[in-house]
């Protein structure tokens, strides 16, 4: 398999940068090719490194509680900017509040997230997943 | 713009005044008359700088949680909620990362969408969008002091109308409400726009009114060296009180070595009071605020309030003015107000049973104190040298050169160099100290302590240590051990 | 009988022990050499005495729950989840109250109620009713050592089945069991039972079978001063080591002044230790144990957490061995247990947050240790005394006389003229000291303390200064003021 | 109203001493005559007492768990004892653990108590009833 390139960032007015750093180690030392966008990332930095760097993968990170507002829309606009098939992961503390996990879960996945995580996500799952979904997207599988 | 630590003159004050109350709609209703009408008439009771004083003088620690949601009504609820049910000393009303941004528009469909949806999409209460009027409903509906908590780098119209509205307290700074909040503003901007903040209490202090003001000493709230945020602590009381600032509250956020904490709250203290004396503010009155543990939190409630409590016995046993409290919901997300609660009271019951109880002096705790003001010191003289003399102008070329450097800060002002690492007994030492100007001493000082812990583990000193020593606290331990 | 502090012969042994094991039909089915083999068997890591020795090595402090129920399926679930999801390094079996008091046709009513209303109905498990076989089932369905944990004044028949069904450690004594759960049970009968039970465990370490035994140091959990509890404990260990034990955990319950608990451990272990080897007992092995706040609880399960958590702390920087944890629910009910894993999870984040840290010596902190140890020396040496040499002898006597006094106890054989009250610091003080033989100099110092406090709070020094102190904690502070 | 006789006393196996000797002082105080038989005190001794005192009060505490046992059949035996109008109450830490306090009020009740108190129940709230009760029944007024 080539290396493949991630798109990561944290979305919206999000400072958190803690678990930003830490992701773009561990995924590099995975041996991803990482480009971090880094926090406080618009949707349309998300999307415009993806194109440059041809990326499979976006990963937004949302800490703070405004992921739900910051996160509306952007599988419309990936497909508008002609992103068809790229993987959108989302993780972090992504709602305000302790909420209903599989509620949460619903609500992203229907925006159109591939994979969404609650928090404390151990990095372990995030590459074991990443390592599945770009298995089976090579050989065009259904995810 | 050439910045400068002097006093804000009158016009300039009032020319950006003018520029920044036409930012927003809701900027035209503050009318400083008025304001200072109205902030003569708030209760004693209300005012958050008495209240820090009354404190200071009688010893006692006092408990202030966060909160903020995105309406007003739900807001007073969890405030007379967390005053009454959970025993709050002191007010906070947390500020949206909207309006942090000044990003209004956005906080207008965070407040809608709150309505619809009946919960708060906001991480926190959009006081600019409320405007005077709004934060004045805050106020009167509450008993005890406000204080807005944000974390804004250009909070001119949010201070503005926080303090018109009768709120008594603002926290934030040039530095702290920069380099663990922003990508990309300057230091030079935000140290500019934080002296037009405190000069705004300067001005209330002239007309007789005692306002607090708050730096954010937890920064990046992730294995923060105690020097590095006293560091910033001291230069931001300095800047402060050149502006006018007269009662200011240094912060310090917990490392979880007890008697280096201890030590860094002491440190604290006397450090920003030499410092004010030596550059001539003498009539400064100096509190401290003790952080209950900024980082990443166990998710387990019961570990949670493990670390909360801990959080408050060492706020106790440093003799801090203030204490801010953590919720067993940390790990997840904002705490209902229920948890937010029960954080208040874990807390308030540790610092009940220890009322008037310290750390007694020992030589371990002497030896942290000086070590701590030692390394600061290396800090403010650099800073002061480069600055020449002038300590904004010395931040910012210090932040720019590494001599001054926060771990893990998203903001690209900052060097970024510098890797903090638990020694064996879990206090936080330098691994890697980049550009900070140390003495030989201390470096040997840091690095011994750390070899300590390298020999016990059986490995090499190496950022992996950081790493694990990041998680360490939400696994359930204080040092990542392999 | 004719009481001596002397090791029993083998010849009275075994004529206690033929009589006892018919006491009740599961007392037939203890063999001593089964019991042999068994212990034999049991792995290292259920070995309660092994993991203690190892935990002083390595100065760690481990965390034990109380737990007991109705019922050995719902025991072996209660265990296992306080072990695998609390995280207890140590597991106890709590004994109920009716087998406390050798009731044990009452007990058979409670175990079948209990399984009639699928609900506990006593508030233990009635361990001698289930015999060996029952007791074995426990301990073989667990992962770490069981100790039964209990308040009985005469427990021979209870120690004879627990440690012949592989339990390796037995909580009592002669005094400690008698004074706080008793009302006329005479100190000269029970400490003549406990002797047999240390007797059985000397006898088991004869033939190279470690078992820990430890006397109850909360005693009645309310204002007992670090001395008073000390002088128990330093007895208890006496008497055991006279009859051949070797492992003894002494222990000492929260009074919650930071300085004086963690002087009170400090002295516990160095004078117990002092004694022990002025007395002979060269080998035995010295360990502490420290009790989380044992008086009234507040009903607030977050204030609960907040009283847990220092107690936790405090543990943790005396370096105790050992910390006997409480729960949220302790002004209620026994726990459930999530409710008791959760007080377990709080205890040991703060112990792992703390590893490695302890208190740093001090003036306070000696001058604390300093007074307890004499305070506990004036009562160890008249004991002495009046025995003619012979702390059993003098126990009896001296409990007579006050010579020892232990506050709020039941037992009509306890002097109860000495009244405890907190200082001004919220230490725990002498306040009327009926008969014991203080010294002019430390009878000044508790004066004086008590003083101080009386003038703070403008009213004389009494003895509503010990009710308010009482009720203090369960409504949130520790000292009870006006 | 003249001064009323109150038996305390902590029944069974039940050695919780702290809250019958504060009780002792507090009623005292309060003006009533207290006859404490103590902790570990079965059934008899509280009827005996009543009955030797002509008390006009059993308040019976328990606090260590048993007391659901311990209580049954004591309003029945002080009716055989020829104690037919006297108050029993009942305080303490009544059942094992934290159960819903309705139930527990409920089952108490049933066994023939005039007043069954929660835990932590303050002084001043038995003080209270007690005056309330006893001058009721001085008047011969439905309690
Ligand atoms: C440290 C911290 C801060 C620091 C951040 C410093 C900095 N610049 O980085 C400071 C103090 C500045 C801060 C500020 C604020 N914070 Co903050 N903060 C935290 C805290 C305590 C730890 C975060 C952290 O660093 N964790 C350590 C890292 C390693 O873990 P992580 O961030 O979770 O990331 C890991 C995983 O989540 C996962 N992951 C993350 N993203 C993704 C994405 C994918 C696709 C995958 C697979 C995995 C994944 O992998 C990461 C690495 O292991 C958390 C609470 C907590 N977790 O205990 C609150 C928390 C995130 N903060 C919160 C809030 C609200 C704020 C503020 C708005 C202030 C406020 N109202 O209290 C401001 C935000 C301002 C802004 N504009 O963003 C809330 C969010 C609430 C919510 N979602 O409901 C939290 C949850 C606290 C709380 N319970 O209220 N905060
Ligand atoms: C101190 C204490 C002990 C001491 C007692 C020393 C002594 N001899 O007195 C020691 C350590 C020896 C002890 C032992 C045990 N205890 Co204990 N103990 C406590 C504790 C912590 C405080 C009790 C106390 O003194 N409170 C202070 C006094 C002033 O308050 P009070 O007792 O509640 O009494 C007041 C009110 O309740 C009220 N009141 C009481 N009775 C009545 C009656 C009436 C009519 C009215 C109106 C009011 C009233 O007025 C009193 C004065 O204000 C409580 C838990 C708590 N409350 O926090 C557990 C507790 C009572 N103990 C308990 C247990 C189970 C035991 C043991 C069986 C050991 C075990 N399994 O853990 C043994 C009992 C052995 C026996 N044979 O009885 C349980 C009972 C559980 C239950 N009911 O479900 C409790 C609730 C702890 C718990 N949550 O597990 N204990």
């Amino acid at each position: 398999m080539d290396k493949k390139t991630i798109v990561l960032g944290v979305i919206g007015s999000d400072c958190h940068a803690v678990g930003n750093k830490i992701l773009d180690h561990v995924l590099t030392e995975a041996g991803f090719n990482v480009v971090n966008i880094g926090v406080l990332s618009p949707q349309e930095h998300f999307i415009n490194a993806a194109i440059e760097t041809n990326a499979d993968v976006i990963m937004v990170s949302s800490l703070y509680g405004h992921g739900e507002i910051d996160c509306r829309g952007l599988r419309e606009k990936c497909e508008e900017a002609g992103l068809r098939d790229i993987l959108l992961y989302v993780g972090g503390n992504i709602v305000v509040g302790k909420q209903n996990w599989s509620d949460v879960y619903k609500r992203f996945i229907q925006m159109g997230f591939d994979r969404v995580y609650p928090p404390s996500t151990s990095t372990d799952t995030a590459i074991n997943d990443l390592k599945e979904d770009l298995y089976k997207q090579s050989y065009n599988l259904a995810i | 713009m050439i910045l400068k630590n002097k006093r804000l003159s009158e016009e300039e004050f009032f020319k950006i005044r003018n520029e920044i109350l036409n930012g927003w709609p809701t900027g035209k209703d503050v009318n400083l008359q008025e304001a200072v009408d109205y902030l003569n008439k708030v209760p004693k009771k209300k005012n958050f700088a008495k209240a820090l004083r009354k404190a200071k003088l009688e010893g006692v620690t006092l408990a202030q949680p966060r909160a903020g949601v995105a309406l007003i009504d739900k807001q007073i609820e969890l405030l007379n909620f967390l005053s009454k049910e959970g025993g709050a000393d002191l007010l906070p009303t947390t500020i949206d990362s909207y309006t942090r941004q000044n990003r209004y528009s956005e906080c207008q469909v965070g407040i809608d969408e709150s309505i619809k949806a009946n919960r708060s999409l906001l991480n926190g209460f959009p006081a600019v969008n409320y405007g005077v009027k709004g934060c004045k409903e805050i106020l009167e509906n509450v008993d005890k002091p406000v204080q807005a908590r944000h974390g804004t780098p250009d909070s001119r119209l949010l201070s503005e109308i926080i303090h018109a509205a009768g709120w008594t307290s603002n926290e934030g700074g040039g530095i702290s409400y920069n380099i663990p909040y922003a990508k990309d503003v300057s230091i030079e901007k935000t140290i500019t726009d934080w002296q037009y903040c405190d000069r705004l209490v300067g001005f209330y202090e002239e007309q007789g009114i005692e306002i607090n003001r708050e730096p954010f000493g937890a920064l990046t709230g992730t294995l923060v060296p105690p020097s590095t945020s006293n560091a910033v602590m001291i230069i931001e009381a300095l800047l402060a009180a050149e502006q006018g600032v007269k009662n200011i509250t240094v912060g310090y956020g917990q490392c979880g070595n007890l008697i280096q904490d201890v030590a860094a709250i002491r440190a604290l203290e006397e450090q920003t009071e030499e410092y004010l004396r030596k550059f001539g503010y003498e009539d400064v009155l100096v509190t401290t605020v003790f952080h209950e543990w900024m980082g990443g939190f166990p998710e387990d409630e019961a570990k949670a309030f493990g670390v909360i409590s801990l959080g408050a016995t060492t706020a106790a046993l440093a003799g801090a003015t203030k204490v801010i409290v953590k919720t067993p919901h940390e790990a997840i997300g904002i705490p209902t107000k229920e948890a937010n609660a029960q954080g208040i009271k874990a807390t308030k019951m540790v610092l009940n049973l220890l009322s008037g109880q310290r750390m007694p002096t020992s030589k371990e705790l002497q030896l942290e104190i000086n070590i701590i003001k030692a390394e600061t010191k290396c800090m403010m003289d650099k800073i002061f040298e480069i600055g020449l003399g002038d300590f904004a102008v010395g931040t910012v070329k210090g932040f720019e050169a590494g001599i001054i450097d926060v771990p893990f800060a998203p903001s690209k002002y900052n060097y970024g160099k510098m890797m903090p690492a638990r020694d064996n007994n879990g206090a936080v030492r330098y691994l890697i100290t980049g550009n900070i100007p140390f003495t030989k001493e201390i470096l040997d000082f840091n690095k011994e302590r750390l070899e300590e812990r390298a020999r016990f583990e059986k490995r090499e000193i190496s950022f992996n240590m950081t790493v694990d020593d990041i998680y360490a606290v939400s696994k359930g331990k204080l040092i990542g051990r392999p």
